[in-house]
Formats: C-alpha cells, structure tokens, sequence
C-alpha cells in the first residue's frame, strides 16, 4: 500500500432518517466542517440497512461504508436499531475474516442533536480511510477492465 | 458399526406406506458406484427394497423437502406428510426449516437412523487411486460400516478403508449418530452430544493479517464458477427468491410492469472474483444462526471450494457473540428475528 | 480410430521444465493446474504452476475458448450512448494436455458457433488461434465412458499434438500442421523414440479401452427411442431429485449456452457474456411470467434432449456428448446420465 | 471476418406514437440508423425481428412492425413489460437505442400471391401482422381479398386503431374489430377473438390465415380454423420466447430442435404440430 498520499476515499453513508440525518443536517447548520468524501443516503432506519447494501456499495468502488442510526434506546420505531446492531455485529466479524480491512466499514449512533459527533465520526472515519488507500478488493468495474485488458495483441 | 438393522429399517418404511399415512418417502439407494448414493422416492409398499443404507449415503436429505416446496413431488392436494430418513446431522436441517416457518414438524414423519458417518467422493477418489482399487471393485462392490471403520464388500471379499482418509471431515467431528427429533429410531440412540469445535483452518485464518485473509479468499472467489449449487443443496437457502436472481416475486403472470423493471440487481451475471465474493460473502452472512454446518456446500462445489471455512465461520459467530446454535430446539426463536439490550455493540462508535 | 501420426518424438523427462518453458514463450499457455484435491485448466504464468500428474480437469477446453466471462462491449452514457466494440485478442494460445474427450467436444462447439451465416467471432478467434496439445489417457477415471460415444481414451480428434505419457517421459506426435511447426521449434528437445518406446505405446492404447469403467447404451438407439419419449413418466422421476444447480451443464466440454446482459457501474456500461445453463429455471422464463420449461423435469428433458436428440438432428447425426462423465461424478446428488440412458432405453423398448 | 453479430448499431427515435394506455401500455418508435451505410443494407421480410438495446438494460426482441414497402425507417410496437420495455416505453424523440437484426425467417408473402389473406389477432399480436398486411395493401394487386379480425380487451386496448379504420374506410381490405366485454359507445362484435372467427366464418378456399396474439388466442382461433376444414399448412403463426442472442447460438429459445429466433418465429401449424409440446 503505497500511493495513499492525496487519495480521497469515497464513502458511502447509510443516515437514519430520525437521528443521524438530522444530526448530519444540523453540522451543516452550524458549519462545523468535516470531509466532503461522503455521499449520504438516506433510510428510515438503521435496520433497513441490510449488509448487502455494504457489500453493493464496495462492488461499485467505495472505499468505506458507514452506517449510523439512533442511540440504543431512542430508536423511532423502538427496537429497529438493536436489529441493526445484532445484524451487523456477525457481518463485520465475516468482512473482516475475507480480508476487508475492519476499517472500512463503520456503525455509529448519533442522535439529531449530535452535529459534532457526526462532524468527528465522518473526521476520523475519513482520515482512516486516506491511509489505507483505496479499496481494490471488491471493485466489479476494476474486474472487468482487467478482462478487456487481458485481450491485447501481443 | 451401525445398530440400525436393515430389515427393521425396510420395515418399517413399508409399515408407513401400507397404513397410507406418509405421500413418499425420501430415502437413497445405491448411486452410480460403491461410493455413492442419491435421493430415492418411494411411494407404494411394493417400491420398498431398492433402498440403502450405507456410508455410501452422503446426501443429506432434507433438501428435498425443500424442493418438494416449490416442486411439488406428488399431487399438490395430498397433504399427508413426507416420511424421510434422517441422521444424527440432518435433524438439525429440519429443525431449522420449523424455526423458519417453512415447515410444521407434522408435515414429516422422521424416521431415524444411526449413522457412524458417510464417505466424501472427493477423498475416496483419491484412496482408490492411492491403495490400487480395482474398477470392478469400485462399480460393483457395496460398502459397510466395520467396527469402527468402514469397508467395501465385494464377492472376493472385504477391502477395509481408513476411517479418517474417507469420511467426511463433518463426520469426523460427529455431534452425534442418531437425531433429537424423530417419530420412528431404527436403532439405538446416540445420548453423547458433542458440540463440535470450529476447526482449526478457521483460527488459523481469523489470526492472518486483513491482505493475507484476502489473498486466501481472492483466490477462492476467482474459482467459482457460480453454478449455485451451495445454495441450491443448502438447508437454509430455502427463500423463495435470491438475491442473486430476485424474479421470482416480481415476475408472475399477475405483475405489473414497474415491479418487472425495478427489481433490484444485486450483482451481474460475471463471475469475476468480486461478484462471486458478493454471492459467496452474502450467502455465508445469510447463515448466521442458521447454518447447520452440514457442508453440504463444500461437498456440492464442484470446483471443491472450501466453503466450510465460511460456513465454520458464521457458526462460530454466532456462537461467540450470541451463544446460540442453529439446529439445537424448535423452540429457540430464530437469532436475527431476536433482539437483546445486551448485543455486543463495542464496534460500534 | 487413432490417426495415423506423421512423426513420433521422444521427450525424456529430463528436459520436461525447459518444454514447459518453451511453450510458455510461444504464446498464452494454459495447462492444468492443482487447486487443493482438484485440478483445473488455467492460465500459465510460470512453468512451475503446471501440474504432471493429475486427474481429469475440474474445467475444460470451453473454459479457455469459450471463457466465462467475456466483455462484448462497452459503452458510456445511456439514451445518447458512444460504443467501444470489445473483440478478444488473435494472439496464439497454446493448451497443454487437453484430455481427448475435451477436445472431441468441440465438435459439437464447432456445429454451434461455426455457421456460414453468422460465424461467431468470440468463439473463432480463440478456437483458430490455440494449438491444442493432447494427453492421452492411460488409465481412465472412474466415471469414463467414452468409448461408448465414438471416442476412445487416445482419440485424436480436434488435436494438434497428441502426448502419451511413458516411462522417463512422454511420446510427441504432431497430428496437424500446427503440431508439425510447433515440433520444429521445440525440436532441439526431442530426440528419435526407440522400437520398444513404439511397441510400449501401442500397448498402452490398446489397453486403456480395455480399462474404461462404464459403458452406456448405443447412441443412436438412444436418439432413436428419445423421439417417442418427450411425454415420458422418466422425466420426473430423474428431475424429482434434481437440485437444479447446472454443474451438469456449466462443466460440461460440449454445452454452449451464454447470457448477454448489461452491467452498469462507476459511470461506464459493459455488456457481458457470460455461461448459462438450461438447468436454470430464469434461462426460459419470460417477462410475462410464463415459462415454456417449468419443472426440474422438463430441464433434465431438454439436457439429455439436446445432447441425445436436438443436436443429432440438426448436425447429421452427431451425439453432443464426449463421455467425461462430469456431469454424473460432479452432481451433488448423483443424478446418473448412463442411468438415465438405460431408462431411455427400457421405456423405448416398453412403447 | 464478418461483422460482429452481436454488436449494435445506433439508431435514433424519430418519433413516438402512443397506441393504448394502461399498465402494459403500448407505444410505436419510429427509429432511423445513425449510420446511413448500416440504413441502407437493412433489408427485411415482414414478420422478421430485430434487438433492441437501451444500454444498461440490456435487449430485447421485438417484431418489426413496419413494412420494408414503408421506406427506411423502422417501427416497434413496445408492450410495456420489463426492464428493457419500460425504458423503451419512455424514450423521447432524440434518443438513442441500439438495434441488429433482422433476424427470424419472416412470413413467405412471395409465395401467398394471388390468395386470399386473412390476418386474425389480438392484443400486441398485431406488431407482425401489421409488417404483414401493410406489405400486402402495398402491393394490394398481387393479392386477392385481404381481411384483418382483430380483438382487444377494450376499445382503448386497440393496437393502431386510427390506421385500422382508414384501410376499412379506403376499401383495402375488410377489417373485423372486436372487444371482450360490452362499452357502451361500441357497436362492433362484442366476445373473443375466437368467437369472431367462428360468427364470421372466413372460407378456407385459396385462402392463408396468418394469426398472431396471445397463446390462448392462438390455440382457440386454430382450433376453431380446424372447424372451418383450414388446412394446417395454410395457417401461419409467430412464436416466441426468451431470446439472448437473436442469431441460433446462446441455446435458449429451442423448441424440439428448432430455434424460434432462426428458424422461426413463423412457423405454420403444420409446423408446430411436428414439435414437441414445449411452449
């Protein structure tokens, strides 16, 4: 992994729609500022995420997901984020064990009032991300340019 | 050595028959050689005697109850249950199948068996060549369970296998011969239950680095030829639509067109390694709390990719973070259906 | 039938690395190679990757002809698109140790692909440029049969070169002009075989039919009765134990079929070719929901069908079966093609 | 080598005609090749099929519902029915799409001269008939009398209904409409297709039907064809299925062993009647 000056990870940012959207929403209302890299989208919740979004997401060339919903306890429909937290606790342990480094995928809870948590999240998530260097590992797009290149006229 | 008595097994099979409470009855008989087996179906009491059973008898039958779901094996209006053999692994298979709710435990009627293990192809292929069987041997002889061990018998007599050169690695680590649920045991019940370690290739690639895992895994992403068929055996793969393929719900004589053209595309139809990783990752994760770890998969693939190690995996997890076991009780509800105030959450900023 | 060799070489096993490595030079090498309890054909990027002693290839000669993933085209921007046509490269590809069977399957490849009409130029560039060096086979696997399709373990057919493997080293015969020009190159390593390495290799031959494990019924018989069979009860009882997977299919050296479909990612478009299988229950299903081969019977049907009867009919007469046995040893549920033949047989007979 | 058979050529939509409504509405494209070489070597027999590509979908197989007697531009009739049609569906003129072809056997109108045609469908089944009986009204001499039984679920439901009713009113031919359930401002026959066929009872002799629509359609409309002692080979149909490749190699549309997409898709149903019942 050389190469990792100047890269700027694209990541992909699964927002619940009650709190983490919002929190989003109000670090751009305050102007706290952290790294343009994330592409937000947003869910009802953070159980709607399943994780073959994240996988998806790698497929088409991002280089980190991050997933973020209610605190434990503040969920809008009472129990949709522990699911989210169970579903994804066994996910990482299997990203990590084909080799994902654990670094690319992050939860996190942040409530609506949270702007600067959600600024910090994306901060560090970001700046971890720049080191590792893009991610090449699950890159359908990388995949098939190999095969068209692999047909060259010697 | 087996204690289920082959005529008391015949017998009882035909007993179930005769009395008209069972549609058919899944069994194997004997495959295309010494070695092998496949599903049988019989259906009348004068069908009953092509049945075997054998280390020849590797296919975990429950499969085709779930085959019977949307391929119907008799009249769609008969709704007597299926009678089906099981082992001491398969159980666990229909056991998951009444968590999920795809089945009730009256729309089988068990018949148990005491089986000291099956034989992997793979691994025979290799002692044939190895101890000079001969064809003759290999198309015409039978095999048996010896002592401990197992034998094939052919008519000049008994060649005697190695226990851990043939069976299959699910075998070697047996959690017990005999199932927890059955309506008939032929034979005596196995009352030892040995929860099985993870195997030691799973540590082993748990401790590697994120670029060794990955090579490790590329490399078996690369192999895959996306047959399907670790998902088309599998006893938890009983959706009625996959992610790889969704159609089915939204191509019916009945829907309309958006629903046609929206339906999500997972991944393409390439198997490069990063589609395949997609299928195999998504297919593992889809096991947590409910793969039995019957590795039916690996036996399936037939580029014998070792997706035990995933499967291994997932079940370990499970174990770890939930303390559950697929496979155990009825009566567990299923783990992602679940939730706990005390879920490990510690990856979680 | 073996053909008649236009020269016999001797390579001693000796100078085996340097042939590999010779080979390597020449062009694209794909060989055998070992994957844990199997082996496969694969691309060769140094000669230590080749595997000498192997059983049948999980994959086969399809795999390095009709690859199964091939980009057809690509494209950017959707509704006002700007297309790069994508064509595999005519560079000279050379495979190592093709089993005969394999090669005799691309006969039927051959019928398919090959029409005056509409020639397939994925297939023709691959197929026109790749020398195909053969390994006969001395001792058949257990699920052989090809000597019951009109093969034989040392046929000849589609080959360039045939190798034998004997004692200290293997036997070179140059079958096509392609083998002659590839002897020439390598010639510096072969040297004259002897009349007891001549006599030995006869004696091979012969007795490798002598050793295939099965045997199925007569092709043509087959083909005769599966004309009257489409509505018979051997469908279902064969398709009940289906699983549906495609193994059968998708690793069989004589099926062809592909899909064509787009993949849209990071901004640009490919369109792909990849291996199908008619195991599948979305091969034939329509948009309209209908679906012309709805049951596991009707797609084991149409497999043995189109081997049996389908390609017979439309290519005078020849059967698009080898006689690897891939298809029954691979089958996770033992579905038996011989087994099946036999039924055809005896319900032809009870008609 | 020749041309790539699998590769497109670019064509433009030159116009879009809504012809019904409803969720499995129907649209006609007018497209023209981009390429005005590719144009010109674009001959085609009625009844033939070409593949449409919106890229990023995929393709599609779709009848030519223009006659080559109509000049360069080519005609889709497009059911809205998956991924590839709806995108179709919504194309504005300016677009692009992709399209090869021609493919398929089209229907023998050299050899129907001097016959009388009868062209029997319903619903879309009316995109190759219209390839059909446009080339016939075109060289309307060549023919003896020509009619067109058409049926829709509704009135609304009535593919190219406006140009149906200038070749009644133009004489051309003797056109039979009709609707499967009673609307009030309609004054035509009311009932299936079949039903039609049989009230009207077109004479078998020196006559060819060629009948095209959904597969219960086609089966009752022959069956009641065999009633009126047509002869199975004077009665043309089209088939179809899931077709990939469009050019007898990807192994999918097969029914026996003939491939609908080069050997087909008109068949007659003497023809049929020789293939095994896998439809």
């Amino acid at each position: 992994m050389t190469q990792t000056e100047g890269h700027a990870p694209k990541v992909i940012a699964f927002l619940c729609n009650w709190c983490s959207y919002a929190g989003a929403d109000l670090a751009g209302t305050s102007r706290i500022q952290y790294p343009p890299n994330i592409r937000i989208i947003r869910v009802m919740c953070s159980a709607r995420v399943s994780p073959q979004f994240v996988l998806k997401a790698f497929l088409e060339g991002a280089d980190g997901v991050l997933l973020s919903g209610c605190h434990i306890g503040d969920c809008h429909y009472l129990k949709g984020n522990l699911s989210a937290r169970r579903k994804f606790a066994s996910f990482v342990n299997l990203l990590q064990y084909v080799g994902i480094e654990p670094q690319r995928f992050q939860m996190s809870w942040v409530s609506a009032s949270e702007g600067g948590k959600f600024a910090d999240v994306v901060t560090k998530f970001v700046n971890e991300l720049s080191g590792l260097g893009p991610q090449k590992k699950l890159v359908v797009g990388d995949r098939l340019d190999e095969i068209i290149s692999s047909e060259v006229p010697s | 050595m087996t204690t289920t008595d082959p005529n008391e097994l015949r017998n009882a099979i035909r007993a179930l028959l005769e009395s008209k409470k069972i549609r058919t009855f899944i069994g194997w008989e004997q495959g295309s050689n010494a070695f092998r087996s496949r599903p049988l179906f019989l259906r009348s009491p004068d069908e009953v005697g092509n049945e075997i059973f054998s280390p020849a008898c590797t296919p975990c039958l429950v499969r085709m109850i779930i085959e019977d779901l949307r391929y119907p094996l008799d009249k769609p209006d008969d709704k007597r249950p299926l009678g089906i053999a099981l082992r001491g692994c398969d159980d666990k298979g229909v056991i998951e199948l009444i968590k999920d709710r795809r089945i009730k435990r009256e729309e089988v009627m068990i018949v148990g068996v005491d089986c000291p293990g099956t034989v992997d192809w793979t691994k025979a292929k290799k002692l044939i060549k190895d101890r000079k069987i001969s064809t003759d041997d290999i198309v015409n002889g039978r095999l048996i369970w010896k002592d401990r061990g197992i034998a094939i018998a052919t008519p000049s007599g008994e060649i005697s296998l190695e226990r851990e050169k043939i069976l299959m690695s699910k075998c070697l680590d047996c959690e017990g011969h005999t199932p927890r649920i059955y309506d008939v045991l032929i034979g005596k019940e196995d009352t030892k239950r040995i929860p099985a370690e993870p195997p030691k290739e799973v540590r082993e690639l748990e401790a590697r680095s994120p670029d060794e895992k990955y090579e490790f895994w590329d490399d078996v992403f690369s192999r895959c030829i996306r047959c399907y068929a670790c998902r088309n055996i599998c006893t938890y793969c009983h959706c009625e639509e996959c992610a790889v393929d969704p159609t089915t719900l939204a191509i019916a004589a009945d829907s309309i067109a958006a629903d046609k053209a929206n339906r999500p595309e997972w991944v393409g139809r390439d198997s490069t390694d990063s589609s395949n990783g997609f299928y195999l990752i998504t297919r593992a994760y889809h096991g947590t709390g409910r793969c039995i770890s019957c590795e039916e998969c690996d036996r399936a693939c037939p580029m014998r990719l070792p997706l035990r190690l995933l499967n291994r995996k997932v079940r370990k997890d499970a174990k770890e973070l939930f303390d559950y076991d697929a496979g155990k009780s009825v009566e567990d509800k299923p783990l992602l259906s679940e939730t706990c105030d005390n879920d490990p959450g510690d990856f979680i900023w | 039938m073996v053909m008649k060799a236009l020269s016999q070489k001797f390579l001693p096993k000796a100078r085996l690395q340097e042939f590999k490595g010779k080979l390597l030079e020449l062009g694209e090498l794909f060989a055998p190679v070992q994957e844990g309890d199997v082996a496969a054909i694969r691309r060769i990027e140094s000669p230590g990757e080749i595997v000498d002693d192997f059983d049948q290839t999980q994959n086969n000669l399809r795999a390095v002809i009709e690859p199964q993933n091939e980009v057809i085209l690509t494209f950017k921007d959707t509704l006002k698109p700007s297309l790069t046509e994508q064509l595999p490269a005519e560079n000279k590809r050379i495979v190592l140790w093709c089993r005969p069977c394999d090669a005799r399957a691309l006969s039927p490849l051959d019928d398919n692909f090959d029409d005056a009409l509409l020639p397939d130029p994925y297939y023709l560039r691959r197929r026109k440029s790749t020398t195909i060096i053969g390994l006969g086979c001395e001792k058949p696997f257990p699920f052989c049969f090809c000597g019951s399709v009109g093969g034989n373990p040392f046929s000849t057919d589609n080959l360039d070169v045939m190798m034998t493997r004997i004692k200290d080293g293997y036997i070179f015969e140059p079958l096509t002009k392609r083998g002659k020009d590839l002897e020439a190159q390598l010639a510096s390593l072969f040297s004259e075989i002897t009349v007891e390495q001549k006599d030995f290799l006869l004696e091979i031959q012969g007795k490798s039919r002598t050793l295939l494990p099965r045997t199925a019924p007569n092709p043509e018989m087959v083909h005769a009765n599966l004309g009257k069979l489409f509505d018979s009860p051997l469908w279902k009882k064969w398709g009940d134990k289906c699983i549906g997977c495609g193994i059968c299919t998708l690793l069989c050296p004589t099926c062809w079929c592909f899909d064509i479909t787009d993949v849209e990612t990071r901004g640009k478009g490919y369109r792909i070719r990849t291996w199908d299988s008619c195991q599948f229950p979305l091969f034939t299903l329509h948009t309209s929901g209908h679906n012309p081969r709805p049951t596991k019977a009707s797609r084991v049907r149409q497999r043995v069908m189109h081997k049996y009867r389908y390609h017979p009919v439309n290519y005078a007469g020849r059967i698009a079966c080898v006689g690897c046995g891939r298809c029954t040893e691979l089958c996770p549920e033992d579905i038996d093609l011989i087994e099946i033949l036999n039924d055809i047989m005896k319900a032809g007979e009870q008609q | 080598m020749n041309k790539n058979p699998y590769l497109p050529d670019l064509a433009t939509v030159v116009d879009v005609r809504q012809e019904t409504g409803g969720d499995r509405s129907v649209r006609t494209l007018t497209v023209e090749f981009d390429d005005k070489e590719v144009a010109s070597s674009f001959t085609y027999k009625p009844g033939q099929l070409a593949m449409l590509s919106v890229f990023g979908k995929g393709e599609s197989m779709i009848s030519i519902t223009s006659s080559p007697t109509m000049g360069k531009a080519l005609q889709f009739s497009v059911m809205r029915m998956g991924r590839v049609t709806s995108i179709l569906h919504y194309l504005n003129k300016g677009e692009k799409i992709g399209v090869r072809g021609p493919y398929g056997n089209g229907f023998p109108v050299g050899e129907w001269k001097g016959k009388n045609l009868i062209f029997i469908g319903g619903g879309i089944g009316s995109a190759p008939l219209r390839s059909a009986y446009s080339y016939a009204l075109h060289n309307r001499k060549d023919y003896a009398d020509i009619s067109i039984i058409y049926g829709a679920r509704t009135s609304s439901d009535i593919v190219f209904r406006d140009e149906l009713r200038a070749i009644a009113e133009s004489g051309g031919a003797k056109v039979e409409l009709s609707i499967d359930k009673p609307e009030s401002d309609w004054d035509g026959f009311v009932g299936f297709v079949a039903m039609n066929v049989k009230r009207l009872a077109p004479k078998p002799d020196n006559a060819i039907v060629i009948t095209c629509g959904p597969v219960m359609l086609i089966k009752t409309v022959i069956k009641e064809l065999m009633d009126l002692h047509f002869k199975p080979s004077e009665i043309y149909t089209t088939l179809e299925n899931k077709m990939k490749c469009g050019v007898g190699k990807c192994g999918r549309c097969n029914i026996g062993p003939v491939l609908v997409c080069k050997n087909g898709p008109v068949f007659t149903v003497e023809q049929i009647g020789q293939l095994p019942s896998d439809l």
